[in-house]
């Protein structure tokens, strides 16, 4: 189980970087999300693997998964998601402007006088 | 005194449905549950009646029930038929066709409510309907006759929901 | 043979049936080669499926448990979506052509997925 | 039981949404409440900095649940310090966006300012990790909204970049929490130095990884090279007032990594050994001199100031990867001149802005109001390059004086040196070309007509000018603060014992680490 | 441990197999296409069988917690096919 | 008068001349003038002390933990130099209220000039270091400003820059060099180090101290190879010229040199570096002295020639090269100010200052003639004049000075140098003044004699030139005052006094040939100056500009590439950064013992991992194809939430997966304005990379949370506090809600917020791309595809109606049942917000809103509020911020149930994230409203219940 869920963070961290290192706005926004996705199962995976036992208290459970990772990637995903709308906006307004999706903004050099 | 039920009850069966839903959602069907269950059914269906201008002047819930067990037979018998096509029937031998049914139901919710049945049943799926609303498209997995297959959907589903949907 | 084990058969058989159901759908989606006959495997040789599971999820928690009809909603939801996912799935099929032309409906009309809005073009300065 | 400390928070927080809800189609009644929230933010940050001062630990449980089960707030005297700054920071911004009009250019202005004041004051105050986490994300988003206020192509895509690289690097945040959970099972800053402590010599790679991760998430806040990328074009993109109040958040990093650094994971920690040193100097170092080359190299005023801002942090960093008393103590008074100096060059760029065709440094004619503006950014350039009189020359003496004699002291005192040379040059170029140049340019006859800048802009620069100045006259009093600050960071038990020492709910019941 | 409860075991591992594997076929669909109308109907089918999933684990661990799990992806699963849709037939799926 | 406040004075009055600029120029020079006059009496009464060979100190704490403190102290040196600075400041600030033109700001010139002035005053009297150190830098910025006074003139820009840059380069050098010596000594008080010579000599720090000190002192004055800056700087108005680069800020090298003179000097290094530099330095800035056609420029490299010559006596550190380098200051001072002015004079009257131009002033300016020729022959060493005195004692210390080859090398170079000096003094008199008369009209202006006002301050000079020539007795007291200042203990000083006279010693037989040689030389001149023009030889300028423009090219090759806005190379660079750093934290720790087992795996978990590994490597394969990448991270989303509800989180679980349905609208909405294809445009060997980059990172995560997952944390995990008091303390049961809403409830507010700004912001930036040029471009879009037809089909529509209700009485009960079971404010948000949306997208974004819309802006603000009064609530009783209460309340019919703080705190968190996602998606949805196409008045495309002519949908056959 811990090989499966380590590689798949492994496997998503790569595709969302190599996503996020393209030249586009739209695949390095969807290479964010890909990302997200590996460090919420990182941040998941810190309070350890636990199967079939929610923390939601019961009387006859003995063990319970670590709740206080499980708060903190919904806290994660919730503010990963108003970064992502911000983000896709931001690209859309300049994509809008410009009619130019590149995520390089590469400054044209002028030559100006140096002195 | 009418019109404050109206206002009330934009949709009783949807009031009734939602407490239900209520009752099944909380999994326990208790006096309380059930009071909590229908205020929120008179609630929420006020809150979102906006959305529903035209409802259907009547709908009969005996006859709909009825249908519906109908329709959930139909379901079982031709999901076998089906799955037996999908198994065994090489493409080559696949009589797909488009049959066009001219409807005589004019609600929108009648139509919905047949076409859906349409979709469930396996082996037939609505797909559009014309700019007047006059004739519904359905596509069919094997159709060796299509005309049957038109007159089996009118008199067995349309013909019920006429009389569901007056 | 008691209750509990003619309940315990009864949720092995629906899940079997809800097994059968499933991958049956998922082998239609697989192989057929027409867009609008694959649209009719899964969306219904899958409902079946999971409709059946369902059933068996349902009469588990009767028999191991205090019994629940919480199933009978999700299936309801699924029995009230499954026809517009299908129903858009065919526009789209149609609308893309990806799928043997529906003949025209008579007197004239058109199918509404094929309207087309007069200012609607293909640019290509875009 | 008082609640000053959380008004820093709450007070920015409710003030927002309030001038959302209420204000938002009357500029005048958003700016009163604004001032009205900044002053009050001033009023009780310089409060707190009073009690603080005398090495009292303020700690507020939030929900008074006891750390580190729950949040805290802990003002320290650094902590205390760095909101005031703030505070006062944002005043002056406040005046010049007034002046100059920024907040009529664009929808929610001083909603998104409150909130960015809201994220940075939670950002120095929490005693939680991962409550840091949320802080910082609180005054990112909000920068985002003010970074790209009133739009603009270039400043949009200037944002975008701005945006998908802190989401890189708030990612990289939560790898480091995950890390840190993971070898420790908590977040509480004070807990994880004394989790920290127990982590024996035979398994050091979990915490030492954590450790890195952590400092690296701090040095892009702090812009340190070569994570400091994001800075240049979104700082000479924003609006002017912006771009100055942005000047404290590259303070943020500064501070996280004080704090972490000296108390969670101090140089004397076993298992961290060799982490920051190998890494942070050269870093530092490279930062300093590439930041000052920058301001050599830039091509227009505003990514000029840009530049001086990563050296400027580039000096921060070298007293604080010195990780001495002396070094901190350094580091904490130049942060505040930097922080002054770096605001007043962007609102004097702005100036110049609003007054010339455009910041390219080629000669144009002479602009509106341009000797008072010349003046300004004189005296804020010769703050920034390090020159005395002002601050920056005796904090450069002060980093000068605390590296003597450590391991890489003599590559600081090289670059240090060297690097102020070059933005002396690089300053003395670029002001030469804009103020002086102008004079022999006549002024053509179709040129733009600009108006001037209102006096309030002027007097909000100015404002910062004598802060500056007074912050020098009497910096010997400041510096003694400073070096009292750094002793406490360098003996955190009073704070950790407070921290984990206090009651709160329930903490009757359940008996800590059984 | 009864014949019954062997039975149900089994049928369980069989239940999971043949949804893992229904969803690795509708995975390939997905992927060769070739239609867009493919694809939403292969992750419509890819959803539908997660609730199956779910509810298989729910009887497998003997619990219903994960019951409001299933039931959202089945309520909100076809909003997503809806939009999928719509975006391919008029592009702007909220209008 | 206090030390403090002869410092201070210049600085305050600094502000007066700006100030009063309106009042007129003669009050703006009055009161600078009365600043520097209230100063120098000021000094004056300092007199008596010195006089009597006491050091007058006084000051304050400044920066005591540094170190630097305003300690002055006054003693016969620093007297010299702030009697020069002051005096001689007077003379200028008369003269330049006669040399500026009305044209020039006279405010701001004198505002200028008393910076430079109270920096170098400052620098005379500082009795610490550091302080020095404050006012030499002082002096280089505030010489920059008067350099670049005349903005318009690009020398006078470039001579700024050029000044500032070679004196910086020098101020740095020698804050090294002050810093190092202050950590030798222990202290930066100048009266402690200056008691410390052996200590300081035998510190092995000595060398670098001594070098960053001469670099400091020898550009600030002009030393070989230095001196460059100088004559450029003399683009400058004539009065700076005179003040700064003759009389005052060049002597702040010679006054640092002089003042560390018994701690630095004695030592070989100290001996041959000095003195070699002055010697090379007098002779290099006589010779080109001699060939300089501009009179400032002549008078700018004597003035290098005369500093190198004071330095030369300093270098050799005995106590008569010290005694013979003061007197030299003091004469030095009188005859190059006085040559200045008089320069400015001509410049003034003649409107040229080149040597060629002139000639036979003498009849026109007889006046001008008459300063210019006692300063210029005091210059030139004739008796009788103050310059012969000083220079003799040079030459006779020369003599006696053994440096490098044959023991006459040196004596002989003196002479040369003192040859070449009195060369060009006689030049200037002859081809300025002598020669020919000629008309007023042969100048480019008509020169007569000036006012009184710009020839009296000279004159006062030439008075004391001849003074002290005939009468150095006057002087002679006070000069050896001086230089036993300078000395201190370390040498005996044994002179005992100046004479005209002494006698036939080999100073007389060297000054003789130097005038002798130099009369012929400047009768030789013609030959001799085409000699030199055919001479190549280097120009500093051009040296000093290359250097600059190749720091600069290199600087800008550097920035520019590297910061040329390629976001992909950024990330790239700190992707590298992490991978690296990360690698060497775990390359240099230890691994620990494996603590926990494995966990078992089923086929369905191995089949959910290649579902959700296909979907991403998939995704990352085909994202060209943007629709069909949406799909498929809807996957690998959906594959995430089934493996958090495998891993026992449902509530997570039930937020990615709500989160997820929202993402791809609002992803699908963007998606509508951009291309629907990617370009491939990265070549193979950049995907290559990309890959291995990514791999690498991948590889690094993968194996971290291997590490972690198989150890235990190093103590019990907080959140075994959760898990015992979530169902007491916080009244829940479901421990992850409650850590959400109590526990750690500050977080969530934080979260909240977040989302609201990113509605607010979104919001914002809709509003301002619609109101900007954007505008029209989006009214006008033509959609990139061909349309269906169906906008809002009948069966969504009505299937709407129906889920609608239904949908919120589920969000009803998910808020409900949070506390306890999975569920919460945020996930029931968030369906609630898909319901909304549904409806948008069945009958319109128009339809729906006309009849229902909620105030999204409000209901954010609403939802904030209320949780941070929920929080604040708290307050009133005495408790914390967001401090949680709950009681079980019990009405009839309904059965027992619970009313907790943290459902309002959760009732906050379900109105902000609703009003937050609405606004968001309504901003999207809003950009996509075209100008011609009608927003539809019924909900649905077809209503056959309808007659056929009410039909909305116009018929559009083809
Ligand atoms: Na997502
Ligand atoms: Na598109």
């Amino acid at each position: 189980m811990e090989v499966l869920v380590a590689s798949a963070v492994g496997i998503m961290t790569t595709t969302g970087l190599y996503l996020i290192l393209r030249l586009r706005t739209f695949p390095v926004i969807l290479g964010m999300s890909l990302l997200t996705y590996a460090v919420n199962v990182f941040l998941f995976a810190s309070g350890r693997l636990t199967v079939g036992a929610p923390p939601i208290l019961t009387d006859d459970a003995t063990m319970y998964a670590d709740p206080l990772p499980q708060a903190l990637v919904l806290t994660a995903i919730v503010i990963s998601f108003g970064m992502t709308a911000v983000v896709v906006m931001i690209a859309l307004g300049a994509y809008l402007g410009t009619d130019d999706d590149h995520v390089d903004d590469l400054i044209v050099s002028d030559d100006e006088d140096v002195q | 005194m009418k019109r404050l039920f109206n206002w009330l009850l934009p949709h009783p069966v949807m009031t009734l449905i939602l407490a239900i839903v209520w009752i099944s959602l909380q999994n326990n069907l208790s006096f309380g549950m059930a009071v909590f269950g229908l205020i929120l059914g008179v609630i929420i269906p006020r809150l979102t009646a906006v959305w529903w201008p035209d409802r259907p002047k009547s709908f009969k819930i005996g006859k709909m029930t009825a249908y519906v067990v109908l329709v959930l037979w139909d379901i079982i018998v031709a999901n076998v038929e089906v799955a037996w096509i999908v198994l065994t029937r090489p493409n080559s031998k696949l009589r797909p066709a488009w049959i066009i049914i001219p409807l005589d139901l004019c609600q929108p919710e009648a139509i919905t409510v047949l076409a859906g049945t349409i979709t469930l049943t396996p082996g037939t799926v609505s797909s559009d309907v014309s700019n007047t609303g006059h004739y519904l498209l359905i596509h069919a997995l094997d159709a060796p006759d299509p005309d049957a297959v038109r007159d089996d959907i009118k008199q067995r589903y349309e013909s019920r929901l006429k009389e569901i949907f007056v | 043979m008691n209750w509990i084990e003619i309940g315990t058969y009864a949720v092995g058989v629906f899940l079997l049936i809800g097994a059968i159901f499933t991958l049956v759908g998922a082998i239609g989606l697989l192989r057929f080669n027409d867009a609008m006959t694959r649209l009719h495997a899964p969306t219904k040789v899958g409902t079946m499926g999971i409709g059946a599971l369902l059933l068996a999820s349902m009469t588990a928690t009767f028999v191991f448990g205090e019994g629940s009809f919480h199933e009978l909603l999700i299936m309801a939801f699924l029995f009230v979506t499954a026809p517009i996912s299908a129903n858009f799935i065919s526009k789209v099929n149609i609308h893309h052509k990806t799928c043997m032309a529906p003949p025209d409906p008579p007197e004239g009309e058109r199918w509404s997925t094929s309207l087309k809005e007069e200012n609607d073009q293909v640019t290509t300065d875009m | 039981m008082t609640h000053w400390i959380i008004a820093l928070i709450v007070l920015p927080a409710m003030l927002a949404p309030f001038i959302v809800l209420s204000a938002r189609y009357h500029i005048g009644i958003q700016r009163v409440f604004s001032l009205f929230g900044v002053i009050a933010l001033i009023a009780i940050s310089a409060g707190l900095a009073w009690v603080a001062s005398d090495g009292t630990i303020i700690l507020y449980q939030l929900g008074d649940w006891k750390a580190p089960f729950g949040i805290v707030l802990v003002g320290d005297m650094l902590s205390t310090l760095m909101v005031f700054l703030t505070a006062v920071l944002a005043l002056f911004v406040l005046l010049y966006v007034i002046g100059s009009g920024w907040d009529e250019r664009g929808r929610h202005f001083h909603a998104l300012f409150q909130f960015q004041l809201m994220g940075i004051m939670g950002a120095f105050l929490t005693g939680d990790l991962f409550n840091l986490f949320v802080f910082f994300e609180v005054l990112l988003i909000a920068s985002y909204g003010l970074m790209i206020h009133a739009g603009g192509n270039k400043r949009l895509r200037a944002g975008v970049q701005y945006v998908l690289f802190n989401l890189l690097g708030s990612t990289l945040f939560l790898f480091a929490l995950g890390s840190i959970y993971a070898e420790t099972g908590t977040l509480n800053m004070a807990d994880l130095a004394l989790r920290a402590q127990m982590i024996g010599a035979d398994a050091t790679v979990g915490i030492r990884v954590a450790s890195v991760l952590l400092l690296l998430v701090f040095a892009i806040k702090a812009a340190v090279v070569p994570l400091h990328f994001w800075l240049p074009s979104s700082y000479a993109e924003a609006p002017g007032p912006v771009a100055a109040l942005f000047a404290i958040m590259t303070k943020v990093g500064a501070y996280a990594i004080i704090r972490v650094y000296t108390m969670i994971f101090p140089p004397q920690l076993e298992v961290t050994t060799g982490l920051q040193g190998v890494w942070l100097m050269p870093a530092a170092l490279l930062s300093l001199a590439l930041g000052m080359i920058g301001i050599l190299a830039a091509k227009s005023l505003d990514r000029l100031v840009a530049f001086s801002v990563i050296g400027s942090m580039g000096m921060v960093m070298v007293a604080i990867a010195l990780m001495t008393p002396e070094g901190i103590a350094s580091a904490l008074y130049y942060i505040v001149h930097s922080t002054l100096a770096g605001a007043a060059l962007f609102l004097i760029v702005d100036l110049v802005k609003s007054s010339r065709p455009s910041l390219s440094l080629t000669a144009m004619p002479p602009f509106a109001g341009s000797t008072v503006t010349a003046g300004l950014f004189f005296v804020a350039a010769i703050a920034m390059a390090g020159l005395p009189p002002l601050s920056g020359f005796v904090g450069k003496l002060m980093i000068l004086d605390a590296s003597f004699d450590t391991a890489l002291g003599v590559w600081v005192w090289i670059v240090v040196l060297t690097a102020s040379l070059i933005s002396l040059v690089g300053f003395a170029r670029a002001g030469s070309i804009v103020f002086w140049k102008a004079e022999s340019v006549p002024a053509g006859e179709d040129s733009e007509v600009f108006e001037r800048s209102h006096a309030m802009s002027y007097s909000a620069v100015g404002g910062l000018i004598v802060l500056l100045a007074a912050y020098t006259v009497f910096g010997g009093q400041a510096q003694s603060y400073m070096i009292v600050t750094s002793q406490q960071l360098f003996a955190p038990n009073a704070y950790i014992e407070t921290v984990i020492g206090s009651q709160g709910k329930m903490s009757n019941i359940f008996s800590e680490e059984d | 441990m009864t014949f019954a409860d062997d039975f149900l075991s089994w049928a369980l591992v069989i239940a999971f197999t043949a949804v893992a594997i229904s969803q690795i076929f509708a995975m390939i669909r997905l992927l060769i296409g070739p239609g867009t109308a493919d694809r939403i109907l292969a992750l419509d089918t890819m959803v539908v069988n997660v609730i199956g999933v779910i509810v298989l684990l729910g009887i497998s661990q003997g619990t219903q917690i994960y019951f409001e799990v299933a039931m959202i992806i089945a309520m909100l699963g076809f909003v997503s096919t809806v939009a999928y849709a719509r975006f391919v037939l008029r592009g702007d799926i909220i209008e | 008068m206090s030390l403090f406040l002869i410092v201070a004075l210049p600085f305050f009055g600094a502000l007066l001349p700006s100030l009063m600029n309106s009042a007129g120029r003669q009050a703006v020079a009055g009161v600078t003038f009365t600043v520097t006059l209230l100063a120098f009496v000021g000094l004056m009464t300092n007199l008596p002390a010195v006089l009597n060979g006491d050091v007058v100190q006084n000051g304050f704490d400044w920066f005591p933990e540094l170190g630097l403190n305003v300690t002055l102290m006054l003693d016969g040196l620093g007297f010299l130099f702030a009697t020069m600075i002051l005096g001689i400041g007077l003379l200028i600030i008369a003269y330049a209220r006669f040399y500026l033109s009305r044209n020039d700001n006279m405010g701001e010139f004198f505002t200028y000039l008393l910076l430079f002035q109270g920096a170098m005053v400052g620098i005379v009297l500082s009795n610490n270091i550091l302080l020095l150190l404050v006012f030499w830098e002082l002096t280089s910025l505030s010489s920059f400003l008067l350099i670049g006074y005349w903005k318009h003139l690009e020398a006078g820009r470039q001579g700024a820059r050029m000044a500032l840059t070679v004196t910086g380069l020098g101020g740095l050098a020698l804050i090294a060099g002050m810093l190092m010596l202050g950590k030798i000594v222990g202290s930066y008080d100048l009266s402690v180090i200056l008691q410390n010579r052996e200590l300081i000599q035998a510190d092995p720090l000595y060398v670098p101290v001594l070098l960053l000190i001469l670099l400091g002192a020898f550009t600030k004055s002009a030393q070989f190879p230095f001196h460059f800056w100088l004559p450029h700087a003399m683009a400058a108005p004539t009065p700076v010229s005179a003040y700064l680069h003759s009389a005052t800020m060049v002597k702040a090298g010679i006054f640092l040199m002089a003042r560390m003179w018994p701690v630095l000097s004695g030592t070989p290094e100290w001996f041959y570096i000095v003195t070699t530099t002055g010697l090379i330095t007098m002779i290099v800035g006589a010779v080109i002295a001699l060939f300089k056609h501009d009179l400032k420029a002549l008078l700018a490299f004597s003035t290098v020639s005369h500093l190198g010559l004071i330095t030369m006596l300093l270098g050799t550190g005995t106590a008569f090269g010290a005694f013979a380098a003061m007197f030299h200051i003091l004469n030095h001072a009188t005859f190059k100010a006085a040559l200045f002015m008089s320069a400015g004079i001509i410049d003034h009257e003649t409107n040229t200052r080149d040597i060629r131009k002139l000639g036979g002033l003498r009849h026109l300016m007889p006046i001008t003639f008459l300063i210019a020729i006692i300063a210029a022959l005091s210059m030139a060493g004739i008796p009788l004049l103050n310059g012969f005195l000083s220079k003799e004692m040079m030459l006779e210390e020369m003599a006696h000075t053994y440096l490098f080859g044959p023991k006459w090398l040196v004596p002989t170079l003196a002479t040369f140098g003192s040859l070449f000096s009195a060369a060009y003094c006689f030049r200037m008199i002859g081809h300025t003044f002598l020669g020919p008369k000629r008309k007023p009209e042969s100048y480019p202006a008509k020169p007569h004699d000036p006012s009184v006002g710009l020839w009296l301050p000279p004159a006062i000079l030439a008075v004391l030139v001849v003074v002290i020539g005939v009468a150095p007795f006057l002087v002679q007291d006070f000069v050896i005052l001086i230089a036993k200042s300078v000395i201190r203990d370390a040498a005996h000083l044994d002179v005992k006094y100046i004479k005209i006279w002494h006698g036939f010693v080999p100073a007389l037989y060297m000054s003789i040939v130097a005038v002798l040689g130099g009369l012929i030389i400047v009768v030789m001149f013609r030959p001799l100056s085409r000699l030199w023009d055919k001479t190549p030889r280097p120009e500093a300028k051009n040296f000093f500009d290359n250097i600059i423009m190749a720091i600069l090219i290199c600087a800008r090759s550097c920035i520019h590439p590297l910061h040329n806005g390629a976001f992909t190379r950024y990330a790239m660079i700190m992707v590298i950064t992490t991978v690296a750093a990360g690698y060497h934290a775990w390359a240099t720790g230890v691994v620990g013992n494996v603590t926990r087992g494995l966990q078992p795996v089923g086929w369905v978990e191995i089949g959910g991992w290649i579902m959700l590994v296909s979907a991403a490597i998939s995704l990352a394969a085909l994202h060209y194809n943007r629709l069909l990448s949406l799909i498929l991270i809807g996957i690998v989303g959906l594959m995430v939430s089934i493996g958090f509800v495998f891993l026992s989180a449902p509530d997570l679980a039930m937020t990615q997966i709500t989160v997820e349905v929202v993402t791809i609208i609002l992803l699908l909405l963007a998606l509508n304005f951009l291309p629907n294809l990617t370009p491939l445009e990265s070549s193979m060997w950049r995907r290559g990379s990309d890959v291995i980059v990514a791999g690498c990172a991948g590889l690094a995560t993968m194996l971290l949370t291997y590490h972690y997952l198989l150890r235990d944390a190093i103590s019990v995990p907080i959140s075994e506090f959760h898990l015992a008091n979530s169902y007491e303390g916080g009244g829940g049961t479901n421990v992850v809600n409650v850590i959400l809403v109590d526990f750690r409830g500050f977080d969530t507010f934080g979260e909240i917020i977040v989302l609201g700004i990113a509605a607010l912001l979104i919001y914002a930036l809709t509003e301002t791309l619609l109101n900007g040029p954007v505008r029209a471009r989006l009214l006008n879009r033509a959609p990139d595809k061909q349309l269906s037809g169906t906008q809002h089909p009948m069966m969504m529509v009505v299937l709407t109606r129906v889920m609608m209700p239904v949908v919120l009485m589920v969000g009803f009960y998910i808020f409900l049942r949070g506390h306890n079971e999975p569920g919460g404010g945020f996930i029931a948000g968030l369906i609630v917000s898909i319901a909304v949306v549904m409806q948008y997208m069945a009958s319109g974004f128009r339809w729906a809103s006309d009849r229902q819309r909620l105030p999204y802006h409000g209901v954010i603000g609403a939802g904030v509020l209320i949780a941070g009064l929920t929080g604040i609530g708290s307050w009133f009783f005495s408790k914390p911020f967001l401090t949680s209460d709950f009681a079980y309340l019990r009405i009839p019919p309904f059965e027992k149930f619970e009313i907790a703080t943290a459902a309002l705190f959760d009732l906050g968190v379900f109105l902000a994230v609703v009003g937050a996602v609405m606004l968001t998606l309504e901003s999207f949805s809003r950009l996509a409203r075209r100008a011609h196409v009608k927003d539809s008045d019924s909900p649905m495309d077809i209503d056959p219940s309808r007659s056929i002519v009410e039909l909305t949908q116009p018929q559009k056959g083809e």
